[in-house]
């Protein structure tokens, strides 16, 4: 067994990079948008509902910038050689907001609850074998087979534990306590005033002594994106997560004394956009045409028009942020003549394509009618389909389009965040998360699998490097950028990011200067 | 007597609008692409068929089209709006939650609407022709023709941003641990430009009307009348005229009140208020059926309570209702 | 004095004239103006107004010129503003007509079924109208002649009320002519008047509506309007006002054009109400 | 001693009117007590001379030239809020129109009481008691009621009693009466022509009486002023004025006004045009929510006979049933029973279709002149339209158009015309032309003359006799006014709430009437006993 972290480190890690002493104290006002539709984070996983209640749920480890695991509820873990056994012992002492103390009984009945619940956990769980608690701190789990991205599957929102004594025997969905959370994190719920604020406060008796360092938590819902940015202005609230605002008001902002603005926080989903590109029929099935798209458009544009320079223009599939990526891959850079030569090598007859947005706000808008104006002048001519995010998602997911965009986290591993979009097993209609554009490659397909039960890191890069390699050439789907999601906040709170998933469970180590 | 008799006989009519109108919207919400299970899977950013499969039969949406209409109307006929299965709440309580700041920005901005559209049109009318008239319509005329939401930027960038005098959005200084006193005070802060921008069309159009109507009646024999026993203007305009000049204003006004619950949306929208306007937007985006019927049905109550209370009112200044045709 | 004559002695009426005179012409001459369209991303984004020369209203977020796009938007503001009108008209005039006209239980009906829509809260219906057909040009224009019949019906149910009343339908019925005939021919002709001052507001007030649904993001994706332009624009509000400016001031214009104009048909119209006429 | 005394007044319309003046260098004066008829046909003029002694003139319209001498200032010229002083307290108005002159939503009580609080007279508690006491004396029935009745309660004749309490609350000096039993019934006109008569004799006011009615200047006028195109054509006592007018003016009106004069019928036994049995119509109004049904008997079991080229006037009061009566029998209302038989087809049990084809064989002839014609439609499509629908060729209809224009007195030409080209008289000329292209067998002409003034009644009656010798036409002339049905009728039916209470030959009914109200109906004709004198 090899021990991998230990955790008083981590504390006086943090502290270090302080050079001022740490203040107690003081309130915060953070903006979610939109508004969660619950709180209780083993029910749902939207991203609102994880920044919120990632402060209020905990899971076994957290990432930090570089996805390196971290102690969380688990404050040492250890995985066998042979990569079959993850063992996890957890911190002592540690109490639910109601009192009641935690155990591994709790982390057992979490793996069941979320077996039911929790989609991503489901996946990531399938290769578990079993799981065991030997006495009341202990964890250990037990594989089917070995699975390299197993240990990025531990953060708050991939598998927040919930408290047995309060659900065991219950039905989770409508139990009463689903909407005053009860979690182990270092901050308690008090009240949500519905349409309006999130309230939570400082848990008193967290578990790690001098955290957490602020008192109150105002988490605001301000639906308009303009009254957002006046919000931050007038002071109202110190804190706009990434996408709070529109791109262009983050320059404008940041402008301001005493803003800063960081992109870290998101370096474990890696949000990556692409357009679906139908592979099944229409042009968009044809290779040539797919590669003409990636020709026509200008990313480097949108990168720095639409998203104010923000991001980075991706080679293929996987971020460069994320494990085993390579840009050792075929280029696409703007050349619409180039674009043109493909149309016409292929013999397009000028058949329209429908292009379906991202609702996500005026950002995703203008970049489809810039796609639109791009692809217009190599000759090709793109409607623009509108729905809103039921729509958007009934018609993805029953591949109802001819380009659509999207974006989605990788989690740290290919094997979690980005295979399931190019592999033929996940070729599913109903679900807009999987391979949507129907891509078929089996010679891929059973590099993938190979890759994802590798136990060795080098060899896993290999295999990874040469899926981009192919995958890029046969562009299943048009690559668009690495978004990057700037925090916006005042510089005098400190300490708001210290790991990969940024403000979902960064405000524990943060604290307010006065 | 005959009053109550016709205020049963009204909301019995009102029921039967009310579940035709549940009936309709129950249509039309269900022939949207998308549903809750879909929406709620969507943004979890990860789900597979189990997931959704699990959704829809927790939502009940697993079941046939009919069978889920009539568990719906069996619902509302006992007065059950059901259960938003995306906020984890009973739709009533949800609405109950929000529908104070609604009721609280729209009937201050019908009242400001009301109260200074009725003046400006007395003062306008009164100078026909001049040009405070001019001035009064001309200003009318440019509110009647701002789209709202855009006034409603505008005022937040002058008044919130520029000179920092009043908030910007929000219902309430949030955390401020203010109680009673102190609390109505900042609501009211908060209040002050939704209900003036939502208020400025309508004061526009109160103001056109009851000028328009204080010129008619001003023609009508009975004013002359007024005049010929000598009485002063000032009594002639309050007493004859403004009274008759009323009623057209109180039955537009009546219906627009009820109106408005429903069409705060932008306004809440643009200011951040929490009302129901917003929950119905939001709810219409995220599918979540039961609480879209819910805003639509209690909106639609609305409508009626108000057409009931415009009634009474018009009872009230015009004797001639109540006693024949 | 005809019509006409009175018409163009109102002042207001006469400046509504020219405004929406211009717009139409702007509206008509667009593709010769802007051959290449509103959506060319013609410059640096972000061009302040008469900063640059031919773009004298600068430039938008992704660098499009926002003089072409309000010329294209005039185009659909007008074409939503004139067919919901038209179509709102197609439902409400033959609906009021026959209410009207025959009375009793066929008025009755028509008239619940109107109060049935006056009850809906209109804007919300209009907003789930459009997110149910998905935004596109025609779903916006459907949903804005559904919400703005019921005014028309009233209306027209009114006037043909009170003209059926008059002594030469009588005559016309006396006559042996058909009720059809009657109702075509005699009655609806003489209830123009209030209907065209009526649709003259509504075009207006479509237009308002169509830029608040857009400003919602329930607009047309395809097509430039103003709309649009605001609603695409109010993020960028604070740090590019005339992105929103400019297509606000061409709603109020155009909607203070046509209220200008439906005041001054009114005034017309109804020389007895108006306050330079004689008791 | 005279209590107003106008001098030389000239009173100018605004630019584009159809004349300069409304009124022009016109003097009279009014002495205390006295009452002084101005008389005088629509657009004369005569009521703005009130209007402007009470400073109420209409927008545009203003004193030009003159003084009116009231208490020894000019009224004329003082200022707003003397004039105001005076107004309800020394000069008082009633008006025309009873319906429309009291506000719908004030008691009857405060709006007498507020003519004490205009003036600020008395004490608010006693300003009731006063009111109280004036409403005792225009004798309005329940005064403790009506105090605090609202105006719609009230019928037209209460109504103008309140008017009058409203005006005699100051005691003024001067009383002006513009029209005010124009709108009444006649039997209510001549209860308030002598309820005036009464209060002049009791207060000793001024009044100055404004009509178009030498009937009730004959009731009524101590001196008379005849008007014309703003100018005074004739003045003098009513005596002098009635019985021996001097201008030409004077003298046409007078003979233009149906004198009550009866004409010996001649007798006609033809077969029936018109044979109406036991027919009945019965309204029910309201049953609403905030109502009770009502049920009001319109017609109630009426039978009566016209023979073929017979003229019968029907006759009664508002709300008598009369033009129901009319209606049913072109069947633009359905009676509940009976039968109406027209030429041996019932047109009362008639389907839609059927109604359709049988429509030609009765016509009408419509009382409002400017609403029975279609203002969009040229006089052509008025006359054509009918005969087409019949089945007439287009062309003949035409040219019958033509002929019918001439008949009527228009000339041919005038087919091309719309109908606001035409003046009221030459409208209901049109009318009568389209009721005739229709070759019926019966018209009904629904008090076709009442609207006009009396000079135009007076040529439209000498049509109606004329075209009825021409064309043998069968009539049912329905009217208010005795006089005029007296004029062109063979023989009287009278009406009262919905039951034929007398029929017979004009001289019978009008010599020797049998029934009651027929009597009542008789007496109260203004200027009975003048125009009987004149035989």
């Amino acid at each position: 067994m090899k021990l991998l972290k230990a955790t008083t480190f981590l504390v006086a890690a943090s502290m270090a990079t302080g050079a001022v002493a740490q203040q107690d104290g003081g309130r915060l006002d953070l903006i979610v948008q939109p508004e969660p539709p619950s709180l209780m984070l083993g029910l749902v996983q939207n991203a609102p509902t994880q920044m919120v209640a990632g402060q209020i749920y905990e899971g076994l480890l957290r990432y930090n910038t570089d996805l390196e695991p971290q102690p969380s509820l688990a404050k040492e873990w250890s995985i066998s050689e042979d990569g079959m056994t993850y063992t996890f012992i957890l911190n002592e002492g540690v109490t639910w907001h109601d009192g009641e103390p935690f155990s591994s009984e709790d982390v057992i009945f979490s793996t069941k609850f979320l077996q039911d619940n929790h989609a991503r956990f489901r996946g990531a769980f399938s290769h578990v074998e079993s799981v065991e608690a030997p006495d009341a701190n202990t964890i250990v789990i037990t594989m089917k087979e070995p699975y390299g991205p197993f240990i990025n599957a531990f953060e708050a929102g991939s598998m927040p534990i919930v408290p047995k004594h309060i659900y065991e025997g219950t039905d989770y969905a409508t139990n009463e306590m689903n909407a005053t959370p009860i979690g182990t994190g270092p901050y308690e719920f008090v009240e949500w005033e519905k349409g309006s604020y999130i309230h939570l406060t400082k848990n008193e008796d967290y578990y790690l002594d001098g955290l957490p360092h602020i008192d109150d938590l105002y988490y605001r819902v301000v639906p308009d994106a303009a009254s957002r940015a006046v919000a931050f202005e007038t002071g109202e609230v110190d804190v706009l997560p990434g996408g709070a605002v529109e791109n262009w008001d983050v320059a404008r902002l940041t402008e301001m004394d005493n803003v800063c603005s960081s992109s870290k926080g998101w370096e474990f989903f890696a949000p990556h956009a692409w357009m679906w590109l139908n592979n099944r029929e229409g042009p968009t099935a044809d290779k040539r045409f797919r590669q003409a798209v990636m020709f026509a458009m200008d990313r480097e544009f949108v990168k720095d028009v639409v998203w104010n320079g923000f991001g980075t223009v991706p080679t293929g599939p996987v971020s460069s942020k994320t494990n085993f990526y390579t840009d050792d891959v075929p280029q696409y850079p703007y050349d619409p003549e180039k674009a043109k030569e493909l149309l016409d090598e292929m013999g397009y007859d000028g058949t329209p394509v429908r292009l379906l947005p991202l609702p996500y706000g005026e950002t995703w808008q203008r970049w489809a009618e810039a796609v639109k104006q791009n692809l217009g002048e190599v000759g090709v001519e793109v409607e623009i389909d509108s729905a809103d995010v039921a729509g958007w998602n009934e018609k993805t997911a029953n591949w109802d389009y001819d380009m659509a965009f999207t974006y989605l986290y990788q989690y740290g591993d290919p094997a979690l965040g980005v295979a399931r979009n190019y592999v033929e097993s996940q070729i599913k209609k109903g679900s807009p998360w999987n391979n949507v554009e129907g891509y078929v490659n089996p010679e891929l397909d059973a590099l993938w699998e190979q890759a994802a039960v590798e136990p060795d890191n080098e060899k896993r890069q290999e295999l990874y490097t040469e899926i981009q390699q192919q995958i890029v050439e046969d562009v299943p789907v048009a690559w668009l950028l690495e978004i990057e999601f700037p925090t916006i906040y005042r510089c005098n709170v400190k300490n708001l990011i210290t790991t990969g998933i940024g403000l979902n469970d960064g405000l524990r180590d943060a604290w307010i200067e006065e | 007597m005959a009053i109550a008799g016709a205020i049963l006989s009204r909301l019995l009519k009102a029921a039967i609008t009310l579940l035709a109108i549940a009936i309709l919207n129950f249509f039309l919400v269900h022939a949207a692409p998308g549903d809750p299970a879909a929406v709620l899977a969507g943004e979890a950013g990860a789900a597979d068929e189990q997931m959704i499969a699990d959704l829809r039969a927790q939502f009940g949406l697993d079941q046939p089209f009919y069978v889920q209409l009539a568990r719906y109307v069996g619902n509302i006929v006992t007065l059950d709006l059901g259960y938003s299965f995306r906020q984890g709440q009973p739709v009533l309580e949800l609405i109950l939650e929000r529908l104070p700041a609604t009721l609280i920005l729209t009937l201050t901005a019908f009242w400001i609407s009301l109260v200074a559209g009725v003046a400006l049109g007395v003062a306008a009318s009164a100078r026909v022709g001049k040009f405070t008239d001019t001035l009064i319509t001309g200003t009318a005329l440019l509110f009647y023709a701002t789209p709202l939401y855009w006034a409603a930027l505008m005022a937040v960038l002058v008044f919130s941003v520029q000179l920092g005098w009043l908030p910007g959005f929000g219902y309430e200084t949030v955390g401020s641990g203010f109680g009673g006193l102190a609390r109505a005070l900042d609501i009211l802060k908060h209040l002050i430009l939704p209900a003036l921008t939502l208020g400025l069309f309508f004061m526009a159009v109160y103001m056109r009307m009851t000028r328009a109507s204080m010129l008619e009646v001003a023609q009508q024999d009975f004013v002359k009348t007024a005049r010929a026993k000598g009485l002063n203007p000032a009594t002639i305009r309050r007493r004859h005229i403004l009274r008759n000049a009323l009623l057209p204003v109180v039955t537009l006004a009546g219906l627009q009140a009820g109106q408005l619950v429903g069409g705060a949306v932008l306004t809440e929208t643009v200011f951040a208020w929490p009302g129901i306007g917003r929950l119905m937007f939001e709810s219409l985006a995220a599918r979540d059926y039961n609480t879209i019927l819910g805003v639509f049905l209690v909106s639609a109550a609305m409508v009626i309570v108000f057409n009931i209370l415009t009634d009474l009112v018009y009872r009230l200044i015009d004797p001639r209702i109540g006693h024949k045709a | 004095m005809t019509l006409w004559k009175r018409f163009l002695t109102n002042r207001g009426a006469l400046l509504g004239l020219a405004i929406l005179i211009a717009v139409i012409a702007v509206a008509l001459l667009a593709p010769v103006l802007y051959p290449r369209g509103p959506w060319a991303m013609v410059q640096r984004p972000f061009l302040v107004p008469f900063s640059t020369d031919g773009l004298p209203l600068g430039t938008d977020t992704l660098g499009r010129d926002v003089l072409a796009g309000l010329v294209y938007g005039a185009r659909v503001s007008l074409l939503v503003g004139l067919v919901s009108t038209l179509m709102a008209l197609l439902i409400g005039v033959p609906l009021g007509a026959l209410a009207g006209f025959y009375g009793k239980w066929v008025d009755e009906g028509a008239m619940r079924f109107t109060e049935f829509f006056q009850t809906i809260p209109n804007f919300a219906l209009a907003i789930v109208l459009v997110a149910i057909l998905e935004p596109t040009l025609t779903s916006i224009t459907i949903a804005i002649a559904i919400v703005s019949w019921p005014p028309v019906a009233r209306l027209v149910r009114a006037e043909v009320m009170s003209v059926t009343k008059r002594e030469y339908v009588d005559a016309a019925r006396l006559a042996g002519l058909s009720n059809l005939s009657i109702l075509v021919r005699q009655v609806l002709p003489n209830t123009v008047s209030p209907i065209i001052v009526m649709a003259s507001l509504m075009v207006a007030t479509a237009i308002l509506l169509e830029s608040s649904l857009s400003f919602l993001g329930l607009g047309d994706p395809n097509i430039m309007s103003w709309g649009f332009q605001i609603g695409a624009a109010r993020t960028v509000i604070r740090s590019a006002w005339w992105l929103s400016f400019f297509p606000g001031v061409a709603i109020v214009l155009t909607v203070l054009a046509l209220n200008l104009i439906g005041e001054g048909l009114n005034d017309a119209l109804n020389p007895h109400l108006s306050r330079k006429g004689r008791s | 001693m005279s209590v107003l005394k106008i001098s030389d007044l000239s009173i100018a319309l605004p630019k584009g009117a159809d004349r300069e003046h409304a009124v022009s260098q016109c003097s009279y004066e009014i002495g205390a007590g006295e009452i002084l008829c101005v008389v005088g046909e629509s657009g004369s003029g005569k009521s703005m001379t009130a209007n402007a002694l009470m400073g109420l003139l209409p927008e545009g319209v203003r004193v030009d030239h003159g003084t009116a001498e009231f208490g020894g200032k000019d009224i004329l010229r003082v200022s707003e809020a003397e004039q105001r002083a005076l107004r309800g307290d020394r000069i008082a108005m009633i008006f025309q129109e009873p319906m429309t002159a009291l506000n719908p939503l004030m008691r009857i009580g405060d709006q007498i009481a507020e003519v004490y609080e205009a003036h600020n007279r008395h004490r608010p508690a006693e300003r009731r008691e006063k009111a109280l006491e004036l409403i005792r004396e225009v004798q309005l029935p329940d005064p403790e009621k009506i105090i605090r009745a609202y105006p719609f309660q009230l019928s037209g004749g209460q109504r103008q009693r309140a008017m009058i309490a409203m005006a005699l609350a100051l005691e003024p000096e001067l009383l002006i009466a513009d029209e005010p039993t124009t709108a009444l019934d006649v039997t209510t006109q001549a209860q308030i022509l002598k309820l005036i008569l009464d209060l002049r004799e009791k207060h000793g006011m001024a009044v100055m009486f404004i009509t178009h009615d030498f009937g009730v200047v004959a009731e009524i006028a101590d001196r008379v002023i005849v008007m014309r195109y703003g100018e005074i054509v004739e003045r003098g006592t009513a005596a002098e004025v009635l019985e021996n007018p001097q201008h030409d003016y004077t003298r046409r009106l007078l003979d233009a006004i149906p004198t009550g004069m009866v004409p010996q019928s001649v007798e006609v036994a033809k077969a029936p045009a018109l044979e109406i049995r036991h027919l009945k119509k019965t309204y029910n109004t309201g049953g609403g929510l905030f109502r009770e049904a009502r049920a009001v008997r319109a017609i109630d079991d009426v039978s009566l006979t016209i023979s073929r080229g017979e003229v019968l006037g029907l006759v009664g009061e508002s709300g008598s049933g009369k033009s129901t009566l009319g209606r049913a029998v072109v069947r633009l209302v359905t009676p509940d029973s009976g039968s109406v038989m027209v030429g041996g087809t019932d047109m009362a049990a008639l389907n839609d279709s059927e109604l359709r084809a049988a429509r030609h064989k009765v016509q009408m002839v419509f009382q409002d002149p400017y609403a029975s014609l279609n203002p969009r439609h040229r006089v052509m499509r008025a006359l054509t339209d009918g005969p087409i629908a019949k089945g007439v060729p287009k062309a003949q209809a035409r040219d019958r158009a033509r002929e019918l224009m001439e008949t009527v007195g228009l000339g041919a030409d005038a087919v091309d015309r719309f109908p606001h080209e035409f003046s009221g008289g030459q409208r209901q000329r049109i009318g009568i032309a389209r009721a005739l292209a229709m070759d019926p067998e019966l018209i009904i002409a629904d008090e076709a003359v009442s609207a006009l003034d009396v000079s135009i009644q007076a040529q439209v009656l000498d049509l109606l006799r004329d075209l009825r010798q021409r064309f043998d036409l069968s009539i049912l002339f329905i009217t208010h006014d005795l006089r005029v049905g007296a004029q062109l009728c063979d023989r009287i039916a009278v009406m009262q709430k919905g039951k034929l209470v007398e029929i017979g030959p004009v001289s019978e009914v009008f010599l020797n009437p049998q029934h009651d109200y027929t009597r009542t109906l008789l007496d109260a004709v203004p200027g009975g006993g003048w125009g009987q004198a004149a035989e």
